[in-house]
């Protein structure tokens, strides 16, 4: 069976060919089905492996399937390989699972769509490229994947592409992603350079077993950490991820909050022990930067308007979550985070779609209000969502941000502190998300005239296709904190399943304080949610206080517009600088020794002036000139 | 005695020289070349050349001059030319720059380099009283002997300038002057 | 009782066979004015004829002569060696090549026909004569026949005044340097003593001593560089070269640039290379600053030409200063620099041959169209014109697969082996500049629309030339081993 | 001497496949001349057939090509101009066959997918002589041969450029055609002065290379100055940083076939003869001028993607993507690493086919448009959304993604690059980015959009035209996927190129594995 | 005075000196005069020098061919005149009364 997950990556393709050559034959919804088939069996797949898997000794849950050698070339040889371990596993399952769930969903939200079947193309080929990307077995084929998933983001953002705004934040994601790959690139080569391989075993091993300088080890770390910053929307370089909601709502769910964003997250901690033998400021990095991120993107999320918006800043503060952790040496809190985050931000990101498709495309949520009357399963999953978000037990994303917060104590307690921080703020937008969004009064009613090109403007529950994901990922989201339960060891579940992935570089903090009062620190936790719920309520809900929402939070602290400032402005110059030089002086010196030679022709010529008298000086002067020089050589 | 030849004769090729350059009608410029051929006629003689100083009077003299004046007074351009205005400034400081350099570096290699006239050949046989002929005796040799091949190149020399001259003089038939 | 003491040199009259040949076909031709109404075809065939004679005893010489290295002949006036015999051949091909294109350049009835051709042949000898002379009297009297006949039939379409106005500056500007030349003999002839190049160089090489300097002899060989630089058109004294060029009847700026040339290079050649070799080091810079200066004087020069045949003058010049790169190199010890400027010589007269003809066909009888505006278009008008031509201009500019690269490539070769790389760089650089004047011609032949569409009818005989050039010039390009192997026997007789 | 021996080894071959690449050509582009015009309908045909037959003769000869060996293959070896020690000696080893095989596939693809539409004699006749000239220079191991073939080549692109070139197409074909004979001017003196130098340690004259290479050995100064005397010739070509002006007026100017040749092969010709005449005829010279030449590549990359990026005129934009592209391929060459020379071979071909089909495309373009200004043309995705796909794809290999096939040699050339040329590499990388900045840029101004009236009626690909860019993106996807069967067969040539250098200089390639460790100093990238 | 007439003997310099003048000036008239027939006389004054050395260096060196060479020269001289009269000629028919300065129809 293991050697059958080929299968998983294979299936996904096949569904992305057929849709090309067939897509149009197939059209709506055929083609959406194919799509969602293809993914769900490989979903299958994956599980069947998974419980192999499981069948087999911790030690021996390492498993390498070559496809065929791809680039060999003297000492380096990268194969087309696929590792089957916990790690790549997990991932595989949720991107699968996840994904074939948006397939179903998008099958209804596209409907009606004139590039029904080319949505479902690029979906399928995200799929593909996101395996690829968690199951290589070395940095290569991961970075195949994960320039696969960058143009398939590309490609998905700007699928309206005659919506200026939708092609230019294709364009600026993609970019932006590739000064990550820039970093990813040079962590490859340092790699190489160092240990002579790309895979992760060979990489991996050096690094446990102290084949890895230290300063090599950092270089490495600090590269990937960029590649991760591009790809996983971290500060400075998060700004394409809330560009992205341009795209198809299936696509925000799909690759921006679940599976792509995550990919850094995944990276880092394949490469764990690397990062654990470089220098120990290498980690602290990573977790400022997390931990900084995280609090930045929540305090934006307190103050935009369009119900997407929030969503996406939440996000790029739960990255930030999960790098906090990473930094702070707890791979499996990361991993166990990015799990339920993929289920409830999935969750919340298809609700809101399909309040969205039920708004007739409205995304402002100060248009919105009272929705969970007209669309009562959307608004329950959206609660659940919510809650789970806002760090309320026992939902899923309570007992991961828990465990992180943990770790982030016991390694850094101001970072403990930005976190909780965040946390708080977290539970304080999502519940005015939901409040805008369900409860109040509705204010769409009002708007109805500008609506009225939409036909039958009044709000109306989605269909099924779209509905059972929601309840599937709320049951999930509910249940998702099982993985990992802190009360003992035994339900340390997910820790003993990534084991064999991560044991040499995961922090141990057993002994920490943190440790022993981690029901301390998980009942401050619960008073943070709820006091976050509580303010969010009594400002909006209740209206005791005023809203606060400063524009420049509403401008995202005028990041973004600042770097299109300086890029637009400054970088614009520079470049038209470079061509005009190129223009005037290098290509002007060439034509100018032209342009010299013709002078000097005119100017020769002008010697040749028809009169015999004057040509006979000048071959004087020649004579005179010349005979000089012989007498010269004959006296002397 | 010979200096005094040497100085008259000098005289002579001089004056007439200048006379060539400065007279502005071709009729006396012309006749001031009679003055220098005159001249070098003679230091032939001081060289004991007679047989060329004899040749320099009648081709010279006698043939080319007259050709000259001939043609001139053919043409009837002998109207002056106006030797004072000169069309091309600098033409005339820079010739005399050329001319004037000419001389001095051909003078000066002359009196650096005289010790390398040294007598190298068979020999100059001059004429004498009782000898009168030895010198064309031995032009006539040379020529009719070593230089036999120059001598009939003349004759293809002399064949070109009478087609040429035929050849130029003709009038034109299809006057299709443009 | 002259007779007595006067000892007549024997006379191989049969190695003069060349000469004897030129001269009775010109003294025929004369004969010719005699006959009233003479068939048109007369004059040429004499011409073309006479000096085949003269060419193939010069071929059938060239393989005897493959056995011995040479004889002196009429008391060591002349000498007979490959040297002289190659130069010959290439003279009397280029002497009917000249002859089919003035068949073709006067059509309509024209009466100076005989005593042009006699003229050619005329030249023809005196080329002959300085090519083969070993005696400076030889030499001077040589170049004063060939430069006379060349005034007179620069001089000889009297329906163009430009015609007369070139002969004229040739006679002026010819008299003024074969004056310097004569010095010239005259100073080396007073330092040595000697009048014939192999006595020069006896001296020059023997015992004898020049007193305190050499100035008298230098300064000699100095005006020497003067009148030869002069006919070979090198910088500085090139002045005269495009007006003449441009002014004479276009067959006879062929054969200038040809023949006229070959003379010119190989007297300098034999007097420089056999007669003063001992003074090299002191005439060598001299010959390398007139090459550099005649590459890039006449490809700069080219630049903002607008007459077409006026761009091949200028190209003449450069051309002659690729030439003087390979004396240059052959006054290094051991070099093939003579072998090479030959093999040029040969190759572009060959070029300047074709591409005239074509410059005839197009200009028409009058000389009238030969301005770059006449050229426009003529791949729509005669593409086999065309595509002709351009393979020569190519040649010219030295692109591979035609005897005009392997031409440079040898001279460019000898400057190398002799590690004069300074002036093979420059030399490719002028070929550089060179190339723009070419390109222009090929633009406005290909890539521009026809004044006017007449059709342009290409005579007989200058399609014969057009048509053997450019066969010559591919097949050197793609079998350059003949030529290169004749080139290499190319010596002097051995003093 | 190895002549002989190699001599022998021809004789015995059957049959001369080497010659025949290049006289096939050859012959077609006269016979295409000679036929008449009341026969217009020959033309294409003879054309197509002879370019074709010369494609099939190149791909059975890569059938025949022994995999690891890395030494001269199908070698054929006869006097030429005895005299100057000039032979017609030919061969083929890993460097060179994929270019012969690129040139093979692509002139048949221009000759049947681009019209010229007008005088298509003379111009398939140009075409075919052009094909002729490039086979040569990939194929000959004769200095002399190689550099005539390198300057015949001139010929028919200038006439190609002139004669169905756009406005400027005068100005365009005149500079290239003296840009390129400048550089070309020092490497023929450079060339005689290696084989008369050379003379000296062989014994004889001759031009040939192997012979050179392996027999003679130069003076440490006198090496630089040869090299120096080649390098500008093929930095001309390539084009290298400041001398690369000529290339987007010719790219710009020169009709879609000769664009697509112009990029696919000929600049190649500058890159091989670094590989082919820098490092292999002065090993020592080329490590001496390692650090300008990284330098100078590095500029390109970086420079040309700056440039490129300004551009308003579509064809231009590419022209200068050429620069940064082949900024990578001198990089790697430079670098002298196992990796980093397979990956500049392989690049050559790459870029090769993906710039080739950039210009094809444009060409369409233009056929459809008239026009090359990014700023007249909008919103063609949403009206060709097939022709849109296929321009995506080429663009993305470009760009260089991963599975395309422009990514392998890149990648390669940069990997290999960072063992010895490590801070070179670092900022060349970079390229990367600017790269996607410039093509998705370009991409979304002329695509995506609202097309407005002048693109509504923008017709979608052609059966014809589909036919001629499948194949460019088949070998895209597949070399991209799968380079394992070009690389085996460059690898052993590349490793015995890097042989020879280390052997005739101090030179000491990279150990791989083991580097590691030696130098920990510099892994400071994380800071 | 006849002492000092008697004393100084011209030597072969002096003659030699005489000459490079007159060459000299002929090579300025050449550059300075306008009318065509002048012009021929002023290269006659050459040639003229270049004989007068010719038959000095004959006596330096007592070498008869210097003297053959002066006869040669003559012929030769005569021959040019010949040839360039008969231009002049040509010329002049069509526009009497030109100068040298007139003749500018080919240049550049």
């Amino acid at each position: 069976m293991l050697d059958l997950i080929w299968l998983v990556p294979a299936l996904p393709l096949a569904g992305f060919v057929l849709i090309v050559l067939f897509g149009r034959k197939l059209g709506e919804p055929f083609a959406g089905v194919l799509a969602t088939a293809m993914t769900a069996a490989s979903f299958v797949v994956v599980a069947l492996t998974y419980f192999e898997l499981l069948s087999l000794p911790a030690e021996e849950r390492h498993h390498v399937v070559e496809l065929f050698s791809w680039i060999p070339v003297g000492s380096l040889s990268v194969d087309l390989a696929l590792l089957v371990d916990p790690l790549s596993i997990t991932m595989a399952l949720f991107i699968t699972g996840i994904g074939s769930l948006i397939h179903l969903y998008a099958i209804g939200y596209m409907h009606g769509d004139d590039k029904f079947p080319k949505f479902f193309m690029y979906l399928n080929l995200f799929v593909f490229s996101m395996l690829m990307l968690v199951l290589g077995e070395n940095l290569l084929v991961t970075f195949l994947g994960w320039e696969g998933v960058g143009a398939c983001s590309y490609f998905l953002i700007s699928f309206w592409h005659t919506r200026d705004s939708a092609a230019t934040a294709g364009k600026k994601a993609f970019v932006t992603n590739r000064v990550g790959d820039w970093g990813m690139m040079v962590a490859m080569f340092l790699a190489f350079s160092a240990v002579g391989t790309l895979s992760y075993e060979g990489i991996n091993h050096a690094a446990e077993k102290g084949g890895l300088a230290a300063v090599t080890a950092t270089g490495i770390a600090m590269m990937l950490f960029v590649g991760a910053c591009g790809k996983s929307a971290q500060l400075p370089l998060y700004l394409w991820l809330p560009d992205a909601m341009e795209g198809p709502t299936p696509v925000s769910a799909l690759i921006h909050a679940a599976t792509m964003v995550t990919s850094g997250v995944f990276l880092l901690t394949r490469m764990a022990p690397v990062i654990h033998a470089a220098y120990p400021w290498a980690g602290d990095v990573i977790a400022t930067v997390g931990a900084v991120t995280a609090l930045f993107a929540a305090t934006i999320a307190v103050a935009q308007t369009d119900i997407k918006k929030v969503l996406a800043y939440s996000t790029v503060s739960q990255l930030g979550f999960m790098f906090l952790a990473i930094g702070s040496g707890a791979y499996v809190a990361a991993i166990f985070h990015m799990v339920t985050h993929a289920f409830f931000k999935a969750l919340l990101f298809l609700g809101s779609g399909s309040v969205i498709h039920g708004m007739h495309h409205e995304q402002d949520m100060r248009r919105m209000g009272a929705l969970r009357k007209v669309m009562p399963i959307t608004g329950f999953t959206f609660i659940i969502g919510w809650l789970a978000i806002a760090g309320v037990p026992p939902f899923a994303g309570f007992w991961s941000k828990d465990e992180i917060l943990l770790f982030a104590f016991a390694n850094n307690r101001a970072l403990y502190l930005v976190g909780v921080v965040t946390a708080l703020l977290t539970a304080y937008y999502m519940t005015r998300q939901v409040i805008m969004v369900f409860y109040g009064e509705a204010k769409w009613h009002d708007h109805s005239d500008e609506h009225g090109a939409h036909g039958d403007h009044t709000p109306h529950e989605s269909p099924w296709t779209m509905l059972t994901p929601l309840v599937v990922l709320a049951g999930l989201s509910v249940v998702g904190g099982v993985m990992q339960l802190p009360f003992s060891k035994n339900t340390h579940w997910l820790e003993h399943w990534l084991e064999p992935v991560v044991h040499h570089a995961e922090a141990d903090i057993h002994e920490s304080w943190a440790y022993n009062n981690k029901w301390l620190l998980l009942g401050l936790a619960v008073v943070i949610a709820s006091a976050g719920i509580a303010a969010s309520v009594a400002v909006y809900a209740k209206g005791r206080f005023k809203a606060v929402e400063p524009q420049i939070l509403a401008d995202a602290w005028r990041y973004d517009s600042a770097v299109s400032a300086v890029v637009g402005g400054v970088g614009h110059k520079a470049f038209d600088a470079v061509a005009s030089f190129d223009a005037n002086i290098v290509d002007g010196a060439v034509v100018g020794v032209g342009r010299e030679v013709r002078a000097a022709s005119g100017l020769l010529t002008r010697m040749q002036t028809g009169l015999v008298r004057s040509y006979a000086l000048i071959i004087g002067i020649g004579v005179v000139v010349m005979l000089a020089w012989f007498l010269v050589r004959g006296v002397l | 005695m010979e200096l005094v030849v040497f100085v008259l004769a000098a005289a002579m090729v001089l004056g007439g020289a200048l006379g060539v350059i400065t007279r502005s009608n071709p009729v006396h410029a012309a006749l001031s070349l009679v003055l220098t051929l005159f001249g070098i006629a003679v230091m032939f003689v001081s060289h004991n050349a007679h047989f060329l100083a004899a040749v320099q009077v009648i081709v010279y003299a006698g043939a080319i001059v007259v050709l000259f004046l001939f043609v001139i007074m053919l043409l009837g351009v002998d109207r002056a030319e106006d030797i004072n205005l000169e069309p091309i400034s600098a033409q005339r400081p820079l010739a005399a720059v050329v001319g004037l350099g000419l001389m001095g570096i051909v003078i000066a290699a002359i009196v650096a380099a005289d010790d390398v006239l040294v007598s190298r050949g068979s020999g100059l046989s001059a004429t004498t009283v009782d000898k009168p002929d030895e010198n064309v005796r031995q032009l006539a040799r040379s020529i009719f002997g070593d230089n036999v091949f120059a001598f009939e190149l003349t004759s293809v020399l002399l064949l070109v300038a009478v087609v040429g001259t035929v050849l130029m003089a003709r009038r034109v038939k299809s006057g299709g002057t443009k | 009782m002259l007779s007595a003491g006067l000892l007549a040199p024997e006379i191989q009259w049969a190695l003069l066979v060349p000469l004897l040949a030129l001269l009775a076909g010109a003294c025929l031709l004369l004969l010719a004015t005699l006959v009233p109404s003479l068939p048109r075809w007369v004059a040429p065939a004499l011409t073309v004829s006479s000096s085949a004679v003269a060419g193939i005893a010069a071929c059938v010489r060239w393989n005897e002569l493959y056995f011995h290295k040479g004889t002196y002949l009429v008391a060591n006036a002349i000498v007979e060696d490959r040297f002289s015999v190659f130069a010959t051949i290439v003279i009397s091909v280029a002497v009917i090549c000249a002859a089919l294109l003035m068949t073709v350049h006067h059509a309509e009835e024209n009466g100076d026909q005989l005593e042009q051709f006699a003229l050619l042949l005329t030249s023809a000898i005196g080329a002959m004569v300085m090519v083969a002379s070993n005696n400076l009297i030889v030499l001077f009297l040589g170049l004063e026949i060939l430069s006379l006949s060349l005034y007179l039939l620069a001089a000889s379409d009297r329906r163009r005044e430009q015609s007369q106005e070139a002969g004229l500056k040739y006679f002026v500007l010819g008299g003024f340097a074969s004056a310097f030349l004569l010095y010239g003999i005259a100073l080396v002839y007073g330092a040595t003593g000697a009048i014939s190049i192999s006595g020069i160089s006896d001296r020059l090489t023997g015992e004898f001593t020049t007193g305190n300097n050499d100035a008298l002899l230098l300064i000699g060989i100095g005006l020497l560089i003067v009148g030869f630089g002069f006919k070979v058109s090198a910088a500085p004294f090139q002045v005269w070269t495009p007006d003449v060029y441009e002014g004479a009847p276009t067959p006879i700026t062929s054969y200038m640039a040809s023949a006229g040339k070959v003379a010119a290079f190989a007297a300098l050649l034999r007097l420089f290379m056999s007669g003063l070799m001992t003074r090299v080091d002191d005439w060598r810079p001299v010959v390398w600053v007139l090459a550099a200066l005649t590459i890039l004087v006449g490809s700069t020069m080219a630049v903002v030409q607008t007459n077409v045949k006026r761009m091949l003058a200028y190209s003449s010049i450069s051309h002659a200063g690729f030439v003087l790169v390979g004396v240059e190199a052959a006054s290094h010890r051991g070099s093939d620099g003579l072998a090479s400027s030959m093999a040029y010589l040969a190759v572009y007269t060959m070029l300047v041959m074709g591409s005239f003809s074509v410059l005839v066909v197009v200009a028409g009888h009058e000389d009238s169209a030969t301005s770059l505006e006449s050229f426009k278009g003529l791949a729509h008008r005669r593409p086999v014109l065309a595509l002709a031509f351009s393979a020569l201009l190519f040649a010219q500019a030295g692109v591979p697969f035609t005897s005009g690269f392997v031409a440079k490539f040898g001279v460019i070769k000898s400057a190398v082996e002799s590690e004069s790389y300074a002036i093979a760089v420059t030399a490719m650089v002028g070929a550089v500049i060179g190339a723009f004047l070419y390109l222009r011609i090929m633009v406005s032949m290909w890539m521009e629309d026809a004044s006017d569409s007449s059709r342009i009818d290409i005579p007989r005989a200058a399609g014969l030339v057009l048509g053997v050039s450019v066969a010559f010039t591919l097949i050197v390009g793609f079998f350059p081993d003949m030529l290169i192997d004749a080139a290499r026997l190319v010596r002097f007789v051995p003093l | 001497m190895s002549n002989v021996v190699l001599a022998s080894a021809s004789e015995s071959m059957p049959f001369p496949v080497l010659s025949w690449l290049i006289i096939l050509p050859l012959l077609g582009s006269v016979a295409v001349a000679l036929i008449s015009n009341r026969r217009p309908e020959y033309v294409k045909l003879t054309a197509s057939l002879v370019s074709v037959a010369t494609g099939a003769l190149s791909l059975w000869m890569l059938g025949q090509f022994s995999t690891h060996d890395g030494g001269f293959q199908f070698v054929s070896q006869h006097d030429w101009i005895s005299r100057w020690g000039i032979s017609w000696h030919l061969g083929v080893d890993g460097i060179s066959l994929f270019l012969v095989v690129l040139t093979g596939i692509l002139f048949p693809l221009v000759i049947l997918g681009i019209d010229p539409h007008h005088d298509e004699k003379k111009y398939l006749s140009w075409i075919l002589l052009l094909e002729a000239g490039v086979m040569g220079s990939f194929l000959s191991l004769d200095l002399f041969l190689f550099f005539i073939f390198f300057e015949i080549v001139l010929v028919p692109m200038y006439f190609l450029i002139g004669g169905w070139g756009y406005d400027k197409r005068v100005y365009a074909a005149t500079k290239f055609f003296l840009y390129t004979m400048f550089g070309s001017a020092f490497m023929l003196v450079g060339i005689i002065a290696t084989a008369a130098l050379a003379r000296r340690d062989i014994g004889y004259l001759t031009f040939d290379l192997v012979t050179i290479a392996e027999k003679a050995s130069f003076a440490t100064n006198t090496g630089r100055w040869l090299f120096v005397s080649f390098a500008i010739a093929f930095a001309v070509k390539v084009p290298v940083f400041p001398l690369h002006t000529w290339l987007p007026d010719a790219h710009t100017q020169a009709p879609t076939g000769g664009s697509v040749i112009l990029a696919g092969v000929l600049l190649k010709m500058g890159t091989y003869g670094f590989l082919r005449f820098g490092l292999y005829l002065f090993p020592e010279a080329t490590v001496w001028a390692k650090p300008v030449f990284l330098t100078l590549a590095v500029i390109g990359i970086l420079y040309g993607a700056i440039a490129a990026t300004m551009q308003k005129d579509l064809k231009r934009l590419v022209a200068y993507s050429s620069v940064a592209h082949l900024g990578f391929i001198v990089l790697g060459t430079f670098a002298i690493t196992s990796q980093s020379l397979s990956g500049g071979v392989m690049q050559m071909v790459n870029h090769g086919i993906s710039t080739g089909a950039l210009f094809l495309l444009v060409g369409m373009i233009y056929e459809r448009r008239h026009t090359r200004a990014i700023a007249e043309l909008k919103g063609l995705q949403a009206v060709a959304p097939i022709f849109a796909a296929a321009f995506m794809v080429v663009m993305l290999s470009s760009i260089g993604v991963p599975g395309l096939n422009g990514f392998v040699g890149e990648f390669l050339i940069l990997i290999g690059s960072f063992e010895t040329a490590r801070w070179w590499t670092v900022v060349a990388a970079t390229g990367v980015i600017l790269a996607a900045l410039y093509l998705l840029w370009a991409y979304q101004r002329v695509f995506h959009g609202e097309p407005d009236e002048a693109n509504k009626s923008f017709a979608e690909i052609t059966p014809r035209e589909g036919a001629l860019v499948l194949v460019f993106i088949g070998l895209i996807a597949f070399t991209g996927l799968y380079p394992k069967p070009m690389l085996e067969r460059i690898e052993p040539s590349v490793d015995k190129l890097i042989a020879h250098v280390e052997d005739h200089s101090d030179y000491v390639a990279p150990a791989g594995p083991a580097g590691g460790h030696t130098h920990e100093s510099d892994h400071e990238e994380g800071e | 005075m006849n002492a000092l007439v008697a004393a100084v003997q011209p030597t072969d310099t002096w003659y030699l000196v005489l000459a490079a003048v007159l060459f000299g000036i002929g090579t300025f008239g050449v550059m300075v005069r306008r009318n065509p027939l002048v012009m021929f006389m002023c290269i006659e004054l050459m040639l003229n020098a270049v004989n007068l050395t010719f038959v000095t260096l004959a006596t330096a060196v007592s070498d008869v061919n210097g003297q053959v060479v002066v006869f040669f020269v003559m012929v030769v001289a005569a021959a040019e005149v010949v040839v360039g009269l008969g231009i002049v000629v040509a010329i002049m028919r069509r526009r009497s009364g030109l100068t040298a300065d007139d003749l500018t129809a080919l240049k550049g």
